[in-house]
């Protein structure tokens, strides 16, 4: 290779080199152990437990939106798709439907159809992203209130040991979002797909230019957000053990933020899984902690609002050091 | 010495992996055309990115007549009376050329802006440099030439002591560079110092004054302009070049490429040429000719209205890039950074963006597998870098032309279709490219190349088809031709010629 | 004024002893929404009370999400509440919450609205299907029995809204002459309620009764009714806001449905402490829900 | 001017090019036309006015965040902010307070300071727009709930005259909201500030070595944005007489909605006043017509989510017609 002399590489540790790409790790670790400190709840198996739990729909959610930001695309739908996932798959199981499985697949092929309809709507008839998200945001609710009437409709059994605890110390959600974690990144950085949604984030025309089908590759890459919506919508409604019509309203913020504090750029080409989750680590961490401490409902909004500026500026002032 | 008007000592810059600058030093006099020579990345846009306060030096110091001067943005070098033209374009594809050329200082009545006399001075200015382009038009709708010669309106119109161009006449053709130098001479007769990069060695001394020679970040010369262009060479690269334009022509086989009455309305009209097997196919003409495009609509990247393309036998779908790659065809476009590269991504990525799908196996690509044919190309290119991994962005831009051209080598496609293949590449480097093309052709692939460069043209094509208004006006057999003959073709009025 | 908020908070309190003392008694409070003044003034009579006996009080918001309430409960259990007062965003979505603390052996209070699917301690809460009922009554009065009315309905899909609009197009049969003409959702917004209700006056200017399912709605479309609020065209709401009594008492809004909220909080932590201690509690507590009216409306506004 | 000869500009007359770059004009029209035959009662004058009166802060709202989008940025805060301004307009103005002019350049004060806030996290903090001013969605949120105690607080009689109608035809919003998008145009169009604007947007580093200085320009920006976010805030109050803690929640995608409609990209270095004022015309038609119609409150939100789409893909499909 050629690497010439004037080319001086600087040898840095693979630790620091790591932590340098995992900014919001070290965001992560400084707020752990900041509430250990100040709750004596805090650091108890169970509770780091429920952290998982409630990490983890915004996390599944936000896997899938990691596939669309790294597009440089935006998906504002996956809230509202997760609740009319749910809600389909439990008017689908009621007594008089169809049996528990043929509900789930149609709950999950809801999810996969409105990211389709997305993924259309952006690359046949060039909407901007955000605004066809923004309807869907509209359409995917609407549709849920319509179908159930606007009341919860309960799960059928099956599916609803999907919020269990198996054993003491193995909750279901957080094996689920493990498993799309894992998923997700096998797909980012290990599929066509993946490397495809990156080089259409980075630079669509050279993409295009390089034989990609960039339309067909939106098609997957909203696809995906959708039926990661519905897993998560699912597992939501598995957790309360009812479809509920207005579950998951405004996730699509959190999800986003979740991806964009792991370390993706929300003009495209960057992001990773990893960096993801624990950006979803961070906000359900805090939540946790806000309870614990017994902040006030009023601060609490404003201290999430100062510790998710001050997780990203952690990262960003460690990115430019280190540069 | 007391003449000096800038003065940079022991200027060091250091990137993350790459010590771009160690050492450098730079002396210019006001009324001088100072050439700034280099092999790509040897540090030139560095340097007069430091003196234009685009990057702050990690060591090192500027003087300004005498004086050490801190250049801490693009407002301090504007107020020193420093003026730049970057290499990579600088203007804002959504606003007028007047707003271009205004950009930071427009002009205002009442606080406010005040457009008509924006547009007057625009219009002047353009006439300045014999551009004729209406100053309301959006920047982003110009072809690249123009941008280049807006890009020097927009410097000229500071009235600097000190001008920065590095590599203007990289986009331009031989017209529009006779205009540039000619505004040049008259700057420097007006006492204007200016530094002036290129790669174009012809260049240096029908324009240069002196030389500064820039080899791995360091200044190993400074040397008048008339110095013969073997030492330039063997200054630059550290070894002599033998044979500027090496061709060894293969044995033409049977037509590769065919395309037949390809048209797009009011772009270009009844285009009708082959390339064989073994064969490099020229194709010259004026900016504007019309060149790019029908490359593009060949390629699939833009749709036509008429014509048929057929690639080994194989007749082409209309605006299917992936079914021309299928067939083995490849394109090196002419603007790299918002055609040919994903800037964000590292280079390995870069060079297997194509061959992505073939190295696929069930829906995973064997990236490691990519990661060695990347290796070997980026050597065999001689791709200047930290590693695989250093981001595209923060190539020098010859070293990203390579990668450009590189990821095709990788993907060995059968015709390749190149477009300006050597704009802003190094004399070694381009030797190099020129190397490739005829392992290409004698391996019975061909090559379809556009160039701007004259000499270029005439050395490395075996025939070359000359374009005029979106025409094929004729073809001339590259032994024989000369400058003139391709000359008088592009710019013979063709009767009825408006492509309608 | 009461008497004993000088030991106010927390377990250095050392107030009068007694069985239904509560000092040091910690418990976790998960209030729907506080986006809302009515459930300001839950929180405020939970306060209030935890105050005088002396417990710790933890109010956390659930800002109308299920599955964030869940998450609170849960991490009740993990700070080891003696009890946990739960006021469900929607009824059937709080059963898995309750379990996880029933699951612990932490009695569980329901405030304002039921737990359906799992056992808690005790339920406090008045009907809404009731005072939607009560409503429809009160507006069908005002207008004569006869005419047009519309409803501002809640947010969709709320358990709020639904059991309001259910009791209300229950009770509004008794009365053929009324005719329910539009039911249109404003959110349970005031800004909202006042351009819906801009927008419905446009096709139905002989309007004479609205029925908005909060106050907050009720306030919005006052506004946009202008001079005819409480002349041609009645309005009632629901909750008894202190806005709302204002409007009452001002005769813009003839009625609305007062559901006390700071007694239903007062209550709910009496029973929660209660619950702590271990004395045994009745199953439900019903708190009187109250028509407002011009007539009577001093008696809310000082309690 | 001549322009290169092989190109044959084709004759466009000045109205063509005109609709072609108003696109979102022409949805208007549709649904102006498309509701006047379902309804009668919608092109009433009365109506007519109401409609502006709903689409005011929303409008103004969005001028402020049409500067935010031209520079390439966005600003999620508005909502916030607008609700935060006027709770300290009231809560300052309160009879043992400030006199209200004092309070009411308390609230204008807040609301830029905010969006100066904003700025400095993305300008010298380096954070995405989308997370600083996601942050301050929350933190702004929070304090107008900390300082309301989560209640509603009357406004002083003078302030809520914003909110009456002068004579019978001129409601005072629809004139706060002309006068607020002529404001933004100039500055868009005319100044030094908004030509900057433009510049960031669509070339930033071209910006900064043409000698902008890029930072300071996006302090201006968002201050912008914090002031109209004020302004909106303050007019919503005066309608109704009062500042509630929760106004104006989840407008912010209402603003992006109007400004993306009217014709603006979310990469910035386009975007128009007019167009945005079209595009919160179409928000406010839209829910007016709903209204009037009857249409139930499930199907509500499917069929605004419908509209939008179509709204902008008629702009989209003008736009590769007539390119
Ligand atoms: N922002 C950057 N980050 C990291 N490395 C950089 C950056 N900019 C330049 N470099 C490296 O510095 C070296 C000098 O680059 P420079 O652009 O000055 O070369 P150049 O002489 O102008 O070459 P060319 O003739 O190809 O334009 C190269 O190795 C390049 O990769
Ligand atoms: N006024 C204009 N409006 C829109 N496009 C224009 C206009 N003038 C020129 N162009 C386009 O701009 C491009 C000019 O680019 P450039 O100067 O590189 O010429 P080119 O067509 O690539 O030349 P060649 O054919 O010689 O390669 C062409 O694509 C031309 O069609
Ligand atoms: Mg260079
Ligand atoms: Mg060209």
């Amino acid at each position: 290779m050629a690497v010439s002399s004037n080319v001086l590489v600087r040898r840095r540790s693979p630790v620091a080199v790591w932590l340098a790409e995992n900014g919001a790790l070290v965001a992560l670790v400084v707020l752990v152990v900041g509430l250990s400190l100040l709750s004596s709840d805090f650091l108890s198996v169970t509770n780091l437990l429920n952290v998982g739990v409630q990490a983890a729909v915004t996390a599944i959610l936000a896997f899938g939106s990691t596939f669309v930001i790294v597009t440089g695309g935006i998906d504002l739908s996956v809230g509202s798709v997760a609740a009319l996932s749910a809600i389909v798959l439990a008017w689908g199981a009621t007594p008089a439907g169809w049996p528990w499985p043929v509900a789930t697949v149609a709950g999950l092929a809801v999810g996969v159809a409105c990211g389709l309809v997305n993924a259309v709507l952006i690359a046949y008839g060039k909407l901007p992203p955000f605004i066809a998200t923004l309807a869907m945001l509209g359409v995917a609710r609407g549709l849920a209130l319509v179908i159930s009437q606007g009341s919860p409709i309960e799960l059928p059994a099956q599916v609803a040991h999907l919020g269990d605890t198996i054993g003491r110390y193995l909750p279901v959600p957080v094996i689920v979002m493990v498993v799309m974690g894992v998923v997700a990144a096998v797909i980012l950085n290990r599929t066509y797909a993946g490397r495809a949604m990156y080089a259409i984030g980075g630079n669509e025309e050279a993409a295009r230019l390089s034989g990609i089908k960039v339309d067909r590759q939106k098609l997957i890459t909203y696809a995906l957000s959708g039926g990661f919506a519905a897993v998560a919508g699912i597992v939501l409604a598995s957790r309360l053990a009812s479809a509920q019509p207005q579950a998951a309203t405004g996730y699509e913020l959190d999800a986003i933020a979740a991806v964009v504090i792991g370390g993706a750029s929300l003009s495209g080409g960057k992001g990773r899984a990893l960096g993801t989750f624990v950006g979803a680590l961070i906000l359900a961490v805090l939540r946790n902690g806000l309870n614990l401490l017994s902040v006030s409902a009023f601060w609490q909004q404003v201290v999430i609002g100062v510790v998710i500026a001050l997780a990203v500026l952690v990262d960003t002032l460690r990115r430019r050091e280190t540069s | 010495m007391t003449g000096d008007i800038l003065r940079a000592e022991g200027l060091r810059k250091q990137f993350p992996g790459v010590l771009a600058l160690d050492g450098v030093d730079l002396s210019l006099r006001a009324g001088e055309v100072h050439v700034l020579l280099g092999e790509n990345g040897a540090g030139k846009s560095t340097l007069i990115k430091i003196l234009s306060g685009a990057y702050h030096p990690d060591g090192g110091r500027v003087l300004m007549d005498g004086r050490p001067v801190r250049i801490r943005s693009a407002g301090d070098a504007r107020a020193l009376g420093i003026a730049t033209i970057y290499q990579e374009f600088n203007l804002v594809p959504q606003l007028t050329v007047a707003e271009n050329l205004a950009l930071g200082r427009p002009p205002r009545r009442f606080g406010l802006v005040d457009r008509a006399r924006m547009e007057r001075d625009a219009a002047d200015l353009l006439a300045r440099v014999d551009v004729r382009v209406d100053p309301r038009t959006p920047v982003g709708r110009l072809g690249i030439a123009r941008m280049q010669m807006v890009e020097i309106a927009k410097a000229l119109a500071l009235e600097a002591r000190v001008l920065i161009m590095d590599e203007p006449t990289a986009v331009l053709t031989t017209g529009e560079v006779e205009k540039l130098f000619a505004i040049v001479r008259q700057l420097r007769d007006e006492g204007v110092a200016i530094v002036f990069i290129t790669h174009h060695l012809e260049e240096i001394p029908q324009i240069g004054d002196r030389v500064t020679v820039l080899r791995d970040g360091r200044s190993v010369a400074e040397v008048p302009a008339s110095t013969p262009h073997d030492e330039l060479v063997r200054l630059m690269v550290g070894r002599p070049i033998d044979q500027q334009y090496p061709r060894r022509p293969a044995r033409p086989g049977e037509p590769l490429l065919k395309v037949r009455g390809l048209t797009r309305r009011g772009v270009f009209a009844d285009v009708s040429f082959e390339v064989r097997a073994g064969e490099v196919v020229g194709v010259a003409g004026l900016v504007g000719a019309g060149r790019t495009e029908v490359a593009r609509a060949l390629f699939g990247a833009d749709h036509y209205d008429a014509g048929e393309v057929t690639v080994n036998g194989r007749r082409l779908p209309p605006g299917d890039v992936h079914a021309a790659m299928e067939a083995g065809l490849g394109l090196v476009p002419e603007d790299r950074k918002g055609q040919g590269l994903v800037l964000g991504a590292a280079v390995a990525e870069n060079l297997g963006l194509v061959t992505l799908r073939d190295a696929t196996r069930a829906g995973f690509v064997d990236r490691r597998g990519q990661r060695t044919a990347a290796a070997k190309v980026a050597d065999q290119l001689g791709i200047r870098m930290a590693g695989l991994d250093q981001e595209v962005r923060t190539l020098s831009g010859g070293n990203q032309q390579k990668v450009v051209i590189g990821k095709w080598l990788v993907a060995g496609a059968r015709v390749l279709i190149l477009d300006e293949p050597t704009r802003g590449v190094d004399v070694g480097a381009r030797v190099e490219i020129y190397q490739l093309v005829n392992e290409l052709t004698a391996a019975g692939d061909a090559v379809l190349m556009i160039s701007s460069d004259l000499p270029e043209v005439l050395g490395m094509s075996d025939r070359i088809l000359v374009m005029a208004r979106g025409r094929l006006v004729g073809e001339l057999p590259a032994a024989r031709a000369t400058q003139d003959d391709v000359m008088a073709m592009a710019v013979a009025e063709v009767e009825g010629g408006r492509v309608q | 004024g009461s008497s004993g908020s000088s030991g106010s908070s927390g377990s250095s309190g050392s107030s009068g002893g007694g069985s239904s003392g509560g000092a040091g008694v910690k418990i976790g409070m998960s209030v729907s929404t506080l986006n809302n003044p009515y459930f300001v003034q839950f929180r405020d009579g939970a306060q209030a009370a935890a105050a005088r006996l002396g417990a710790a009080l933890t109010v956390t918001d659930a800002q109308n999400d299920a599955s964030q309430q869940v998450n609170q409960v849960q991490n009740f259990t993990s700070q080891s509440m003696k009890a946990i007062i739960i006021n469900p965003v929607d009824s059937d979505a709080a059963a898995p919450a309750v379990k996880a603390a029933d699951r612990v052996s932490i009695p569980v209070i329901a405030a304002d609205r039921g737990v359906n699917g799992a056992e808690v301690a005790q339920t406090v809460a008045s009907d809404n299907v009731a005072g939607g009922r009560l409503a429809a009554q009160q507006l069908a009065k005002a207008v004569g029995e006869q005419g047009k009315v519309v409803v501002l309905q809640g947010v969709p899909g709320t358990s709020a809204s639904r059991d309001r609009g259910q009791g209300f197009t229950e009770g509004i049969k008794a009365f053929p002459g009324v005719q329910v003409v539009a039911q249109q959702p404003a959110d349970f917004d005031r800004t909202k309620g006042l351009d819906v209700m801009t927008n419905l006056l446009q096709s139905h200017p002989d309007l004479k009764g609205v029925f908005a399912e909060n106050d907050e709605m009720a306030l919005g479309a006052i506004k946009a009714l202008g001079g005819k609020a409480g002349q041609q065209v009645k309005v009632v709401g629901f909750d008894g806001t202190p806005d709302g009594l204002k409007a009452v008492a001002a005769g813009t809004m003839t009625a609305t449905i007062a559901q006390q909220p700071k007694l239903l909080g007062q209550r709910a932590v009496e029973a929660a402490v209660k619950a702590a201690n271990g004395e045994t509690i009745a199953k439900t507590v019903a708190v009187p829900v109250k028509v407002a009216t011009k007539a009577n409306v001093s008696e809310f506004q000082t309690s």
